[in-house]
């Protein structure tokens, strides 16, 4: 027989015993990590997160704060070196609006450097709406009140727009999850109730379903959003948008609950656990439950780029969240006519997180649900 | 068979049901009415309405009367084939409707089957050559189109055809067809103009459709009966088309229910950014006018074809999937 | 007409004009007499003196084919003894070609109607300074105000050929405005003083109007875009039923007395109208109903519920150039439907329309004369008259939270406001720089402005002197963020400003306004709202600050309503208080400022004078009110934001180089695009 | 210990003695290895062993020692990212003039090599279920059989299917052509299995668990109906099971595999009789006896397989072995002992080392 040398990894005693203990979170969490790109998605769902936490604190300038001297700055080039040492700057800028065209440009006073700090003071707000805090990651010094940095250029009415793109990650995101949240709730609840009580009860849910999901979405969230009470506050629509979005977003979770308790119902452990005497609810909650939990993370994850682009949609037709509230779709909304594709594209790079998140979502619960189940 | 067939059809009928009264809450939601909307309308173009014109208004157009009851008047009409008129457009809903109907209808399947022409293949590919560069350029392409808001994509590269190759900007037919009766010309003229829009509607749902081609086919192929058929001798090309790619297409008849309804709340924005003459912006703009007859309807026919389409593809599923054909007996 | 002076046509009824200088003298900013862009309001000219006209006519190849078949009489009898002559702007033209526009749907049945205007008794010279004839060959007022006799052009026809005449007034005003199942209620037209006036036919081709009251405005609302003056195609389209004439000949089938109800109901249901009532309004609308004979230019033949409005040019059209042809020499206007205003835009900049003034906004002018080679146009940016095309109008009659209410109807309070505005800030950034910053008042060219000094008032950005007048009235105190509270609760005081997106990004702005009261410590929550909710809210006296244009205030009496709260429809300043007014006390909520009251006087005093120099003054007297009280904030105005950048084919002809912007004006129909033609 | 039916067979023990003629089928060296992103996947490493005509030669092991890998290695039908990476597979031609051939030097696609499987070589696959596609007839997936590998038209082929059916002992044969698969039961299903295997007269049927999923009465049924056809047909079968009482049942050869490797070889009797390999012998206490005594533990052997990714170094059983040598078994792959011609053993406490 064959006797050529072996060339495997590095044989481990501790890997061994790993495998055969490891439980089903554990194998998850393993095969999780195998998935580079997943990892990736993960850390960029992350660090979007962080944003959402530290918006205030990673915007530096007033997300709110109009000056037509600021109106449609290009994106403004950093420089990083002064006479070789580090020491980041940017030129002041000086509006000119050409009275041919009435095009405006900026050209920067190449005279004039303005030199950028980290961690200085600059607009208020309070941090986590608890903390007053005027700390920014970045700002200038010695500026003149017309200087500013502008590393995404700003919008018609002098906005810096990378200071709105953090704003508006607080938003979308949060919205997004809590939309999620609420479409979890009742898809584990309705679909649960389907498939526990099964029978008439199973009957009308799942009809109700297949109604909301024939309804066409956009005239659904058009009546839903056009009936919320105007006198509403941006906190109020925020909220009732949320759930508007989840209204719908609940019954593709609830088949999945359905589907998943049904199969799992005829499931050994199960079958065990019932002749054991264990009580419905305790089936429920502490042995199926917890098998499916993977699965209902992977959905998860999968059905937030689903509400952020809703919410995205609603916005952009003017359903959904309105000024002075910020979230992405406003931004969007804000780039979607002639003028700024042609005078000012780089609106368009509030875009790129949306693209950004929903593309980390999607792989991170493509992931996610591989590992939770290498077979289904 | 028939039994299941005929379980579906009155379930459908209901669901219908259930959707004409749904339609009509919904577009009762918004605060108002169309003699609102109207007067509205009317002042911003320099005229003025009396309160007692609003109150004879209302009563010309039955808006006095309590909701139930303007249901139960709307439906009446409705079963009998009549839509009722439209109050902005004056013209009975149908008639306003018209063409719109098809024009959405027509650029929805085309997009689907762009989708099925498009992800079928490619998630095939993908999955038989998986990890191979190609494979990966797909995927990323897919999870692009997935991730760019439809409506974006539409704006710029309309801005964009239009300064570079100075296009027509939007519509489903140029000028001179606008007028035209229907001919083959016109007809001709449409298939010109329905690839953009369709690519745009379909890019999402493609890069679904790929995916969830590719992890099935990935599925499939890992399945036992494949190295069955590999051990009869069959050439491989052949083993994969007649079996898993056949299992594979299996949920693709499913997705007609829910691609469908997809693609029409799709085409609503797109068709608005395109200016395309579908039943999307004139439902957004019945809608803003609450012009109640033709929103209502319009959503109602939206939901009677989602229901349709998920009708037809259970049935579709029954004839392809023998299972499901040999257990409803 | 015994003790009535009749008093010549031209002579003396210069409505208006006494204190107008030329256009010409208006400065618009140097930036834009550096663009050019900017011409000299112009247009064609009306020969009035019979001497002058042309003897013989000519006619449309296409008109003349027909008559050759023998399917239209020639064109001598088709145009009235007396026609309107008109001297076009640079040459006689040709006839022929396509007017390619863009609409948005039978929701924008103005942009159709505005170029029918013509249709109108009296209309304005195009200068939007002088009232002419139009419809109406001639008009005469009585000494006291109370007769208004109109003399109709001998031999006018309708555009179906059948003979216009003072019967067709009648008509109009037994058989449709007072029925009350077709008109409600009466308008404030036809009634001064609240005592409704009648029409009478005098002879075949005259009609007078008499009122128990004088009503000295009349003919300038007979001028004017009011409902009683509007002309046929606005007036009794969408629903409506005002003007003062309409087709007997034709609509008289649609009505019961001419039959039995029973009968026309029968006819409606046949047609599938679920009453007569309905049949009607559909019948005599011209952008619906291509049968319906008209008196425009054009006339519709294919409506305006397709994806495509198409007018055809009205053989029976009562107007020739000064040699003689019957107007107007383009023979189809061609309206296509896009379903965004976006679209319209791209379109018009693509060169796909000819010409197109409409939804087209002002922020995208440099990307329209970037193309304007490409695209195969000529841009000209006309600019109105009125004060503001933003303007924050404060709910006088707010009473839903009292501190509010009590904030807003004080007059330090909004003055404060007012200049806590920086409107360089929101000129530079949405009118480009090319409006003028200033209050509500009109142009200083206008006969009724109070003056320049009244443009300024409190309309220039001081912080120091707005927050001193805060202080002043007691918003002393101040939240940790800086702003001041209500007095009540010591919670942050917020303002609630109500904004559409509909001219002008109004939400932006407005937002942009929220963030400069900031310096002055007040707090505005800015609602994006969409119309219909808006002005659903603001007739139920819900708003507290609602943003608006001021358009149309150009000419106070013709359209008061965006400058005082008169009209119920579009009373922003004070709904209750319009309500009232227009009841006459029955409903609503009388003022108890009396401010506003004095303004309630001045403006009813108005119709009495006699003199139009005098309404002058009385207008003068009511803006200074305005301006001092601040009801309404001016921000930016005399700009070409509203209908004022036009998008013109270098192919057209006879194209006026600046064109009048204004209600009454009815843009771009006072410069008769019926003289334009294709040059090719 | 059971003997083989074959021993019934007069002409086999005297006609096709082992060491008499050549091999029908030759694994040489055999390769299989899986590449994976995290490591190579030794699945099949260095096996060997023939099969003789007429004879049954069964494969044993736990799973995942490559057992089912040797035998789609044999059809070159492993799964990417397997691949066969050396070795040689030798079929004896049809005509005992011609020469073998090596089915590893044919292209994996090329018609020759499509033209053994299923024809020259059938296999039976050990799930019954999955085995079969869900959307075709029965008749459907035995016909196309047949339909490949000659030229009949398809009424005949549906005549042979129906006999091939009759044959395996499916009742009904003309009514259950034309069912789905999940129309069947378990053991059935096995039986149409088997007529489609040997739809085009295989000379070498592999056999791949077919009996795993079956409960123990089919189970019985369906040996017995393999037995019958190989008697009837002369057929020759490998038959890869993990369950050593088939094995002593069916077998005339056994191989017993470890991770990859062939740890043993040799005629059954002796296998069973006289175990040298460790593993062998721990394989063998770990069946169940009707003899042994009531409520006595089941030998088990210790520890379990490792991950493949962990290959131990040197013999790869060393961790579970109770007789390994310390500083030998863990560094140095032990060689093979060929101990007779048909006996081999691969471990050090045989040849020099013993």
């Amino acid at each position: 027989m064959s006797s050529g040398s072996i060339s495997t990894p590095k044989p481990t005693q501790t890997a061994e015993d790993r495998f055969a203990v490891a439980t089903q979170w554990q194998l998850t969490w393993w095969r999780f990590r195998k998935h580079k790109l997943a990892v990736a998605s993960g850390i960029i769902v992350i660090a979007f997160y962080v944003i959402v936490v530290l918006a205030d604190f990673l915007a530096y300038a007033d997300p709110h704060a109009t000056d037509s001297k600021r109106s449609h700055i290009p994106p403004q080039d950093i420089h990083f070196f002064d006479n070789g040492v580090f020491k980041p700057y940017v030129y002041g800028l000086t509006q000119k609006r050409d009275l041919r065209t009435f095009k405006l440009s900026y050209q920067p006073s190449l005279d004039r450097k303005v030199y950028l700090a980290f961690y200085t003071e600059g607009y208020s707000y309070n941090f986590l709406g608890l903390f007053p805090s005027n700390k920014h990651l970045v700002g200038l010094v010695d500026a003149r009140p017309e200087d500013g940095i502008f590393i995404l250029g700003t919008d018609l009415v002098g906005r810096d727009l990378w200071s709105r793109i953090m704003v508006a990650t607080r938003i979308s995101l949060t919205i997004g999850l809590a939309g999620v949240t609420v479409s979890l709730f009742l898809g584990i609840l309705l679909g649960g109730m389907s498939a526990v009580y099964g029978g008439i009860v199973d009957t009308v849910i799942q009809r109700v379903i297949e109604i909301l999901r024939s309804m066409p979405t956009i005239p659904l969230w058009m009546g839903l959003a056009a009936a919320l009470p105007n006198s509403w506050s941006v906190i109020q629509v925020y909220f009732a948008i949320t759930i508007i979005i989840s209204f719908l977003g609940w019954t593709d979770l609830a088949r999945v609950v359905r589907g998943k308790f049904l199969a799992l119902r005829s499931e050994d452990f199960v079958t065990a656990a019932e002749l054991a005497g264990a009580s419905q609810y305790r089936i429920i909650f502490t042995h199926m439950l917890p098998s499916f939990l993977s699965h209902i993370i992977a959905a998860t994850s999968l059905a937030l780029p689903a509400m952020i682009i809703s919410e995205t949609s609603l916005s952009f037709l003017g359903l959904g969240l309105r000024p002075p509230a910020i979230s992405w779709g406003i931004l969007l909304q804000d780039a979607q006519n002639i003028e700024t594709l042609a005078l000012a594209p780089w609106l368009l790079t509030a875009a790129v997180p949306v693209i950004l998140v929903i593309l980390a979502f999607n792989f991170l619960g493509d992931g996610l649900r591989d590992a939770a189940d290498p077979y289904g | 068979m028939l039994a299941y067939i005929a379980r579906r059809a009155v379930l459908a009928i209901l669901t219908m049901a259930a959707i004409s009264v749904f339609a009509f809450i919904i577009i009762q939601l918004p605060p108002g009415d169309f003699v609102d909307a109207y007067i509205a309308n009317l002042s911003a173009s320099g005229s003025s309405v009396s309160m007692e014109e609003a109150k004879s208004l209302r009563a010309l157009y039955g808006l006095d009367q309590p909701i139930y009851v303007q249901y139960m008047k709307w439906m009446s009409r409705v079963l009998v084939g009549d839509f009722g008129e439209s109050m902005e457009w004056h013209r009975p809903v149908a008639e306003v409707i018209g063409d719109r109907l098809w024009l959405t209808i027509v650029l929805s399947l085309s997009a689907l089957l762009l989708t099925w022409g498009i992800a079928l293949p490619i998630g095939i590919y993908s999955a038989v050559r998986q990890y191979s560069a190609l494979d990966y350029l797909f995927t990323s392409i897919s999870f692009i189109g997935l991730a760019v808001p439809n409506f974006l994509l539409a704006l710029v590269i309309m801005y964009f055809s239009f300064v570079l190759f100075g296009a027509n900007v939007g519509g489903l037919f140029s000028s001179e067809f606008d007028l035209a009766p229907w001919s083959v010309a016109k007809v001709w003229d449409l298939v010109k103009h329905l690839p953009l829009p369709a690519v745009i509607l379909a890019l999402a749902g493609t890069a679904q459709l790929i995916r969830i081609m590719r992890a099935n086919l990935l599925d499939e192929l890992r399945k036992p009966y494949v190295v069955t058929a590999r051990a009869k001798g069959m050439p491989e090309a052949r083993v994969i088309w007649k079996y898993p790619v056949r299992a594979a297409l299996n949920p693709f008849a499913s997705t007609i229910a829910y691609l469908f309804p997809y693609l029409v709340s799709g085409s609503i924005i797109i068709s608005l950014v395109l200016s395309l003459p579908t039943v999307g912006p004139l439902l957004l703009k019945a809608l803003i006018a609450q012009d109640m007859f033709l929103a209502g309807t319009i959503v109602l026919l939206l939901g009677v074809m989602t229901v349709i389409g998920t009708f037809i593809s259970d049935l579709v599923l029954m004839w392809v999937d023998p299972r499901i054909r040999f257990q409803m007996d | 007409m015994k003790k009535s002076v009749l008093l010549g046509i031209c002579a003396s009824l210069l409505v208006g004009v006494s204190a107008f200088t030329p256009v010409q003298a208006q400065q618009p900013s140097a930036n834009l007499m550096a663009s050019g862009l900017v011409g000299k309001l112009e247009g064609p000219e009306l020969i009035l003196d019979a001497s002058k006209w042309p003897k013989t006519f000519g006619e449309a190849p296409e008109l003349a084919e027909l008559v050759k078949a023998g399917k239209l009489p020639p064109v001598k009898d088709r145009i009235p003894a007396e026609p309107l002559v008109m001297k076009p702007l640079s040459e006689v033209g040709k006839y022929g070609g396509t007017w390619r526009r863009g609409f948005l749907g039978p929701g924008d049945w103005e942009n159709g109607n505005r170029l029918n205007a013509s249709d109108k008794l009296l209309f304005w010279d195009p200068t939007g300074t002088k009232i002419v004839p139009s419809v109406a060959k001639s008009w005469e007022q009585s000494a006291d105000g109370k007769v208004i006799r109109v003399n109709l052009r001998k031999g006018m026809k309708w555009s179906d050929g059948a003979p216009f005449t003072a019967d067709d007034f009648v008509f109009w005003f037994e058989d449709l405005y007072s029925n009350k199942d077709i008109v409600s209620a009466p308008i404030a037209d036809m009634s001064p003083g609240g005592k409704p006036g009648k029409v009478v036919k005098v002879d075949e081709n005259t009609v007078e109007f008499q009122f128990e009251n004088p009503h000295f405005l009349f003919v300038d609302f007979l001028a004017g875009d009011t409902l009683i003056g509007g002309g046929q195609s606005v007036r009794q389209s969408q629903g409506t039923t005002y003007g003062a004439y309409a087709p007997k000949h034709y609509l008289k089938q649609f009505l019961p007395k001419y039959s039995s109800e029973a009968q026309v109901n029968e006819k409606a249901k046949a047609e599938g109208f679920e009453n007569w009532v309905k049949m009607l309004h559909f019948k005599k609308d011209w952008s619906f109903n291509t049968e319906l004979p008209t008196l425009g230019p054009w006339k519709t033949t294919r409506p305006i519920n397709t994806p495509t409005w198409v007018l055809e040019r009205n053989p029976y059209y009562w107007a020739v150039d000064s040699a003689g042809n019957q107007l107007p020499y383009i023979d189809k206007v061609v309206l296509t439907l896009a379903e965004d205003s976006e679209v319209i835009n791209l379109r018009a900049i693509g060169g796909n329309y000819d010409m197109q003034e409409r939804h087209i906004s002002l922020s995208k002018l440099p990307v329209i004369l970037e193309n304007q080679q490409k695209g195969g146009y000529k841009v000209h940016l006309d600019l109105a008259l009125h004060g503001s095309d933003t303007t924050l109008f404060i709910n006088q009659s707010f009473k839903a939270d009292p501190e509010v209410a009590k904030w807003l109807t004080n007059a330090d309070f909004r003055r404060a406001l007012s200049m806590g505005i920086d409107r360089n800030q929101l000129n530079d950034t949405f009118w480009l720089g090319i409006g003028t910053p200033g209050s509500v008042a009109p142009s200083v060219q206008m006969p009724q402005s109070p003056g320049k000094e009244y443009r300024d008032k409190y309309s220039t950005l001081d912080i120091a002197k707005a927050n001193q007048l805060l202080d002043g009235i007691g918003l002393t105190k101040k939240d940790a963020e800086g702003y001041r509270v209500r007095t009540d609760n010591g919670e942050r005081l917020r303002i609630q400003v109500q904004a559409v997106k509909a001219l002008l990004p109004w939400p932006q702005q407005a937002e942009m306004i929220g963030e400069q009261w900031r310096k002055i410590g007040i707090q505005a929550d800015v609602r994006e709202m969409e119309r219909t909710l808006a002005t659903t809210r603001t007739r139920n006296n819900e708003h507290q600050i609602m943003v608006w244009t001021n358009g149309g205030t150009e000419l106070l009496y013709l359209f008061p309503r965006h400058a005082i709260p008169v009209d119920p429809t579009e009373a922003y300043m004070a709904p209750e208080f319009a309500t009232w007014y227009a009841s006459n006390g029955a409903q609503g909520r009388a003022p108890t400022d009396p401010q506003m009251l004095k303004i309630y006087d001045l403006f009813k005093s108005a119709s009495g004078q006699r003199e139009a120099g005098d309404r002058d003054k009385t207008a003068q007297e009511i803006w200074k009110i305005l301006v001092d009280q601040q009801y309404a904030i001016g921000t930016v105005g005399e700009s070409p934001a509203q209908f004022g950048v036009r998008i013109v084919s270098t192919k057209l002809g006879n194209i006026p180089a600046r064109a009048c912007i204004a209600q009454h004006c009815r843009t771009p129909s006072s410069s008769h695009a019926e003289t334009w033609y294709f040059k090719q | 210990m059971p003997q083989t039916p074959m021993v019934d067979h007069p002409d086999h023990e005297a006609g096709r003695s082992p060491s008499a003629t050549s091999p029908l089928l030759s694994v040489r060296g055999l390769k299989t290895y899986f590449k994976l992103d995290e490591g190579i996947v030794r699945a099949v490493d260095g096996v060997s062993f023939d099969l003789f005509a007429g004879r049954t030669l069964g494969i044993v092991g736990e799973s995942g020692c490559g057992k089912s890998i040797s035998a789609r290695s044999i059809l070159g039908i492993v799964d990417r990212p397997g691949k066969i990476e050396g070795g040689e597979i030798w079929l004896q031609q049809e005509s005992e003039d011609s020469p073998a051939i090596d089915l590893l030097q044919l292209p994996h696609e090329g018609a020759e090599m499509r033209a053994i499987r299923g024809k020259e070589i059938a296999l039976v696959f050990q799930e019954p279920m999955a085995s079969f596609s869900h959307y075709y007839t029965i008749g459907n997936q035995i016909m196309e059989a047949i339909l490949l590998h000659s030229t009949a038209s398809d009424a005949a082929a549906r005549a042979r299917a129906i006999e091939l059916l009759g044959m395996v002992g499916v009742p009904n044969p003309e009514r259950r052509v034309d069912e789905y698969p999940f129309q069947l039961s378990g053991g059935l299903r096995q039986r149409v299995m088997m007529a489609m295997a040997l739809a085009c007269d295989p000379r070498i049927l592999i056999a791949d668990e077919p009996t795993t999923a079956l409960d123990v009465t089919t189970q019985a049924q369906v040996l017995n109906l393999l037995q019958r056809i190989q008697k009837e047909r002369g057929l020759s079968v490998i038959l890869i099971t993990h369950d050593m009482g088939v094995v002593a049942e069916m077998a005339d050869d056994v191989v017993v595999m470890y991770l990859g490797r062939a740890v043993e070889k040799g005629p059954v009797d002796e296998i069973f009789h006289d175990p040298k390999h460790p593993y062998t012998q721990a394989l063998l206490r770990s069946i169940p006896s009707i003899m042994a005594k009531p409520r006595t533990k089941l030998a088990t052997i210790e520890g379990s397989i490792p991950h493949p990714f962990a290959r131990p170094s040197g013999c790869p059983f060393h961790p579970r072995c109770p007789d390994a040598i310390k500083g030998l078994c863990d560094v140095t792959e032990p060689p093979t002992h060929a101990l007779r011609p048909d006996r081999a053993v691969s471990c050090f406490l045989y040849g020099d080392a013993s």
